[in-house]
């Protein structure tokens, strides 16, 4: 299934004949696409089209049944989520997934980039380079007064912050994100997508949206799935204008 | 702030002094050698219920095979204490003499290999921990790693048990069969079975479980410990923090199995002999109940679980003896259907309050980050 | 059943009520009695707990879990003989008083028992125990303790101690006259094995095995096979059995096992008219469970049938029924269990005191000739000696006995030529 | 250990250690089937499965008591009515456990385990306090003990060929049930989407009931046909629930076809085994096995790869 004659190595991340089958469904079917450093990616698609699918093929969570995913020149498909991470590949869930019951310094802590074996985990010491990271992203998600609260008395868009805040602080060099301002308030959606815009600087960003305003804000470059496979790619102005992307998803 | 170790507040150097009042204090004097006894033999059970606090309550695996470790470690003891009580001397009207007189009856005439090593008491002390861990670690890697979910684990491990059953009661020439290792004697030639022997090693066995709540909570206050919060939450999250989830759980189950062994030995030490029937599955999943009782998520609440549970099972018993096990269901659906955080719910919802509004106005800075990982994950409703 | 055991209660109750309102009208006649009895401090110098009026014993059997089944005969035959002894007028004068503790079929327990009774209730003997296991458990704290416990158990021997009597047979009196029966009266040449796996039934196998292969000339062993405790399933056994055919299936499967073995081998066509099966581990009750037109045929080895017929026999099983309704059986253990308070009454008797040692130096010799099995004697080795019988099972669940050891067989817990 | 046996012999044997495989087979698909509704649809972890099994068994003694008392003349047919009233009174008996108890649990699956081990705790007190310790006896009608000769060394055991008609019988039932009827329709809409099922008229409360009902219902009936092979007592029901739980977790949780093939390689592997090792060898490596193919295939043998 893998193609030749490309030159993988060009890019952050290549996809390539990416496919996954449930029992014979195939959610996706032979998907080629590369990632640039520095890019914006936005995936849309209408549901089912397999879009959340391809973020979790990438980070680990769903084996593909064939083809290759090649972040700067390690092969993702054969390493473990964990491996995967520590490769530098971050990943927000659509649903905000947070822990309730540790503090927001706590959950915070918990993605800071150190101690990360049992062993490591055991003797980590919340030093003052800890601290200061932390708060330091805290200030950046907007919670820093709250640092001590437990994450359970958050309210739904302050948790989509907390965990973009966890990412941020991991600090990987893709950023994956499932429909970040889902559920958000009118006031909410306008601080994240400032909160967005301070935090993909210096890194290529992959971004599932179906809010279209919020995608014109900021993709770089628009892919849109449908059954599995690419229907269209390329710049806002041109998906958009794709006939078959307007008959599939715009217009429907 | 108490700089006392740092990985205990105030609170928890509090509730460990009160533990240690009543292990070496309160008990000794109110009770008579006995009874103090029977309080160590409970005790013993108390290790296993601290671990069953780490997997169960914190780890989220709940493991219904604990008596398989807390059996290992009581095997290896009894296995060295045999070995000493069956010299050349006193086993000479055997037909080989020098082996444990089960081997004898069974037809061995030598010391099958696996029992060379209990020759030595400090391989014997090695043994007593690591074997357990050993097959912790395998069972573990095996399951942990193919993301064998809770209920799964739970009853694959309940199996293990029933295995490990059969199959020391079928070797009766090698493990004593269903009669067990009996009648030991000395210990480094002390003997364990006077009055004296028995009062010091209930408290060898108290400071060792004080010992082994300190390892708990010092485990539970690292960034391990809320790790394993974070874990039982979100477990993918945690994975896409970059943590192997399956190793954490791993570490966790071989504590609890480290903490069950060592029980297991001092059971044998105190009452004299080990025997498949604390093994098996009933032991097992009594285990878990006094960590129930006590709440699966705290610490101390599993030592007085295990202490009320059993007072209950022996007073009941004596008044009752054919009513008790009414009692002791009654309890297992009072505790999961009423008080799913035990006897440490009740303590924090009923108890606590009332002595907070006494204390309320000596009450200290609250922001110290890590000691809020025990109340919270405390307040967290069950599951 | 849930009215019998009413039933029961009440009538004891009741019986209580009774004794508490004759108290004053008596008060004469015991006054009379105690004034022969010994002196408290010359019969108790080792303080146990007896009064001028009472001695306390301990009962210590298990009232639940899986053993409950086996043990409440036990319970009923120890508190039987202890009434007849206090109606009979206790024992040096002193009524005997029993706590009664639960094993709880769990062996630990036994040992914790035994030692709260020991050291707490300082009680002057024990009736108790029932499997190897929970005697295992309890002994070394009865020695420690020097208490004195009265085991009723058939069991597989190689044990003897000062601290116990054994008032059930040991393997090699059980076993070894009835092969010889068998051997004599149905010609069999081939035995086949089965057994629950744990010690009695592998050391019981043994010992026949090396009878068989030893001591009688052109007879052998042609399968041997163990099962764990509480096994259902034995058709593959079964299936075994047709293939070598042996002249006898010779069992020691037990509790549950055994219902699920007579029916499943009943079920397979193997008739217990023409195959000879003998068991030394079924008795009246496990009949009980397993159905009388399942094993009718079957050969059985105990010292005690309740259909014995003697004298003894015949006022025991009509005080037992009397006291525990009409429907109760009565096995070769329960009746080893009635013995207990017995033997334990006539060496204080002959002691002249309660102290353990010296019952236990005084029991040697002993004869009880009101013993239900006929006449019995504690040997040197504190175990009876005792006559084995073959009872063969009847469909009312009841035992014929065809055969009857003509003298009292000595009890020899470590046979030499049998390890 | 075959050299001193025919052919003809062996033969024989194998035809018969077969026929014993199956009643095994049979056994073990009979005690799984109630738990494999109500574990594998259900998710409630049963632990008192074995007590409702020994109601059943219970039940059947005591109609035996009453046809030999009363009904002497129909004695042959009392175990058809002692099979319908043990579906009934276990059947009943678990869907008021299911009221009182499994309800309130159903967020907290491990928590229904400590709760079930409770209950059975209390079962078999109650057990031992009404019926006594001692095992009772069922008698069987005539017609169900003995064998059908065969060949001289073939027999088959008609109570064998009772336990496999029934369960077939009751496995095709459940079948019927679950993939064809409107109930089984709103069972498995239940497992699939609760919310979804009560938001298009389903009484899912209504549906758990029956289904822990039907559940337990079935072990009524397979304690009722155990009568004729083992044995009943207040703590028979324990000897049944390691072996149980492993056959529906071996075969998949959610499946019930798993169910019939685990139950199936499991009762061949154990049978196989004890003709040529001694029994307690037999269970050990026999469950040995399981856990260890558990352990490198936890999702056991049937199972749908979804996206979770």
């Amino acid at each position: 299934m893998t193609p030749i004659g490309t030159q993988p190595k060009d890019f952050l991340l290549s996809v390539e004949g990416l496919t996954v089958s449930f029992d014979g469904f195939k959610a996706v079917n032979d998907l080629s696409f590369y990632v640039d450093e520095n890019e914006i990616r936005v995936i849309i698609g209408p549901n089912g089209a397999g879009k959340t699918t391809v973020l979790d093929l990438i980070c680990g969570k769903t084996r593909s049944t064939a083809g290759s995913i090649r972040f700067r020149g390690s092969e993702l498909t054969k390493m473990s989520e964990s491996q995967i991470v520590l490769a530098g590949v971050g990943r927000k869930f659509q649903t905000p997934s947070i822990y309730d019951d540790l503090t927001i310094f706590e959950n915070l802590e918990i993605s800071y980039p150190k101690g990360r074996s049992v062993w490591g985990a055991l003797t980590f010491k919340r030093d003052q380079a800890v601290r200061d990271r932390v708060e330091e992203v805290a200030e950046i998600i907007f919670l820093k007064d709250r640092l001590h609260d437990n994450a359970a008395f958050l309210s739904h868009g302050q948790k989509q912050w907390l965990e973009i805040g966890m990412l941020l602080i991991q600090d990987p060099e893709l950023l994956m994100l499932d429909e970040p301002v889902a559920g958000m308030s009118v006031s909410e959606r306008i601080k994240t997508a400032e909160l967005l815009n301070t935090i993909i600087k210096n890194r290529s960003v992959l971004v599932i949206e179906h809010d279209m305003k919020f995608v014109e804000d900021i993709a770089h470059k628009v892919t849109v799935l449908h059954q599995g496979k690419i229907l269209s790619e390329g710049s806002m102005e041109k998906v958009k204008s794709d006939p078959k992307v307007v008959e599939v998803y715009l217009g429907h | 702030m108490t700089r006392a170790p740092s990985f205990m507040d105030r609170k928890d150097l509090l509730a460990l002094a009160a533990v240690a009042a009543l292990l070496l204090i309160v008990f000794p004097l109110a009770l008579d050698g006995f009874r103090l006894n029977l309080v160590g033999k409970y005790l013993t059970y108390a290790f296993v219920a601290v671990g069953l606090v780490m997997c169960w309550g914190y780890g989220g695996i709940l493991s219904l095979g604990q008596g398989l470790f807390f059996g290992l470690g009581g095997y290896g003891m009894a296995m060295y204490l045999k070995l000493e009580a069956s010299s050349v001397e006193n086993t000479k009207i055997q037909s080989t003499p020098g082996i444990p007189d089960f081997m004898d009856w069974n037809q061995l005439t030598e010391l099958p290999w696996f029992w060379h090593p209990f020759h030595s008491f400090p391989l014997t002390l090695i043994l007593i921990v690591l074997v357990p861990a050993a097959f912790a670690l395998l069972i573990g890697s095996a399951m942990f790693k193919r993301r064998v979910s809770g209920v799964y684990f739970a009853i694959i491990t309940q199996a293990l048990a029933a295995i490990a059953t059969i199959l020391i009661i079928g070797q009766q020439g090698y493990t004593g069969g269903v009669n067990g290792i009996t009648d030991l004697r000395t210990l480094m030639g002390w003997d364990i079975r006077t009055d004296s022997a028995k009062f010091i090693l209930y408290f060898v066995n108290a400071i060792l479980l004080m010992g082994v709540i300190c390892c708990a909570l010092f485990v539970r206050s690292s960034k391990l410990g809320r790790i394993l919060v974070a874990m039982r939450e979100k477990e993918d999250r945690v994975r896409f923090s970059g943590y192997s989830v399956a190793n954490f759980q791993i570490f966790v189950f071989c504590l609890g199995a480290v903490f069950a062994a060592i029980g297991g030995a001092m059971f044998t030490l105190q009452v004299g002999f080990m025997s498949p029937s604390l093994v098996g599955i009933v032991p097992s999943i009594e285990m878990v109940i006094f960590t129930a009782v006590g709440g699966r998520l705290s610490i101390f609440g599993a030592v007085y679980g295990t202490l009320l549970v059993n007072f209950a099972k022996t007073s009941l018993s004596e008044s009752f003896p054919e009513l008790w096990l009414l009692g002791l269901g009654g309890l297992f659906i009072a505790v999961v259907l009423f008080f799913p955080n035990g006897l440490a719910g009740i303590w924090r919802d009923y108890v606590q309050p009332s002595i907070d509004r006494v204390f309320r106005l000596r009450s200290k800075d609250p922001t110290d980050p890590g000691q809020n990982v025990a109340k919270q994950a405390a307040s967290m409703p069950a599951e | 059943m849930a009215d019998q055991d009413d039933a029961r209660h009440s009538r004891l109750r009741r019986q209580l009520l009774m004794g508490m309102a004759a108290a004053p009208l008596a008060g004469l006649l015991p006054k009379v009695a105690f004034a022969q009895a010994p002196a408290t401090s010359a019969v108790n110098t080792t303080g146990l707990a007896v009064t001028d009026t009472e001695v306390t014993v301990g009962i210590l059997h298990s009232a639940t879990g899986t053993m409950a089944i086996s043990e409440t005969g036990s319970i009923q035959a120890e508190k039987l003989a202890i009434e007849q002894i206090n109606a009979a007028g206790g024992v040096l004068g002193r009524k005997i008083k029993y706590i009664q503790e639960d094993g709880a079929s769990d062996w630990p327990t036994f040992a914790e028992k035994a030692k709260k009774l020991l050291v707490q209730d300082k009680v002057a003997a024990i009736m108790g125990c029932w499997t190897s296991a929970s005697r295992k458990a309890a002994l070394p704290v009865i020695e420690q303790y020097n208490g004195m416990l009265y085991y009723p158990t058939f069991y597989e021997g190689l044990e003897q101690s000062k601290n116990v009597i054994y008032t059930g047979q040991e393997a090699t009196q059980q076993i070894l006259e009835s092969l010889n029966w068998v051997v004599r009266e149905k010609g069999a040449k081939t035995f086949y094995f089965i057994g629950s796996d744990y010690i009695w039934p592998r050391t019981s196998n043994k010992i026949a095995r090396k009878h068989i292969e030893n001591f009688m000339k052109g007879t052998k062993v042609v399968g041997e096979e163990y099962f764990p405790l509480g096994h259902t399933q034995f058709n593959s056994v079964i299936n075994k059995l047709k293939l070598t055919k042996p002249d006898v299936i010779f069992t020691d499967v037990v509790g549950g096992s055994n219902v699920a073995f007579y029916k499943q081998l009943k079920a397979a066509g193997i008739n217990l008219e023409k195959q000879t099966l003998m068991t030394i581990s079924v008795t009246e009750d496990e009949i009980d469970g397993i159905g009388g037109e399942n094993i009718a045929g079957a050969y059985s080895c105990m010292k005690y049938f309740q259909s014995l017929e003697n004298e003894n026999n015949k006022e025991f099983v009509a005080a037992f029924k009397k006291m525990w309704g009409e429907k109760t059986v009565i096995g070769d253990v329960t009746q080893a269990a009635y013995l207990g308070p017995w033997l334990w009454k006539l060496a204080a008797e002959k002691a002249g005191s309660f102290d353990v040692d010296k019952i236990a130096a005084a029991s040697p010799g002993i004869e009880f000739t009101k013993a239900p099995e006929g006449y019995v004697k504690v040997h040197e080795n504190h175990h009876l000696w005792s006559k084995t019988r073959v009872g063969l099972a009847q469909k009312d669940g009841q035992f014929k006995v065809v055969y009857e050891s003509p003298e009292l067989i000595e009890p020899n817990p470590f046979p030499k030529g049998y390890q | 250990m075959f050299g001193e046996y025919s052919l003809g012999d062996l033969g024989s044997i194998f035809a018969m250690q077969g026929f014993a495989g199956l009643i095994l087979f049979s056994v073990y698909l009979l005690m799984a089937l109630g738990l494999a509704i109500i574990f594998g649809q259900m998710g409630v972890i049963n632990m008192a499965h074995g007590e409702f099994m020994i109601l059943g068994a219970y039940v059947t003694w005591l109609t035996s008591v009453f046809f030999a008392e009363h009904l002497p003349a129909l004695f042959g047919i009392y175990f058809f009515v002692a099979m319908a009233l043990a579906f009934c009174a276990s059947g009943l008996l678990g869907m008021l456990v299911e009221w009182a108890l499994i309800r309130r649990l159903y967020k907290r699956p491990l928590d229904t385990l400590l709760a079930t081990w409770g209950l059975s705790l209390i079962l078999q007190q109650v057990y031992r306090s009404v019926f006594g310790p001692r095992e009772v006896g069922v008698t069987l009608p005539d017609w169900m003990m003995g064998s059908l000769p065969v060949t001289d060394i073939i027999e088959v055991q008609i109570n064998g060929l009772f336990v496999i008609g029934l369960t077939t019988l009751i496995t095709v039932a459940v079948f019927f049930m679950i993939f064809r009827s409107r109930f089984g329709q709103q069972i498995r809409a239940v497992v699939q989407n609760r919310q979804m099922a009560g938001a298009v008229g389903i009484d899912t409360e209504k549906v758990d009931r029956l289904t822990f009902g039907l559940g337990c219902g079935i072990a009524g009936v397979a304690g009722s046909a155990f009568t004729m092979i083992g044995s009943t007592g207040p703590t028979a029901g324990q000897l049944y629930i390691v072996d149980t739980f492993l056959i529906v977790v071996f075969g998949g949780a959610a499946s019930l076809f798993g169910t019939i093939a685990s139950a199936f390689s499991i009762s061949q592997t154990q049978s196989t085994l004890e003709f040529f090792l001694s029994g307690s060898m037999a269970k050990v490596i026999t469950l040995l096995t399981v856990v260890a193919i558990l352990m490198v295939r936890p999702q056991g043998l049937f199972t749908l790869k979804v996206r979770r």
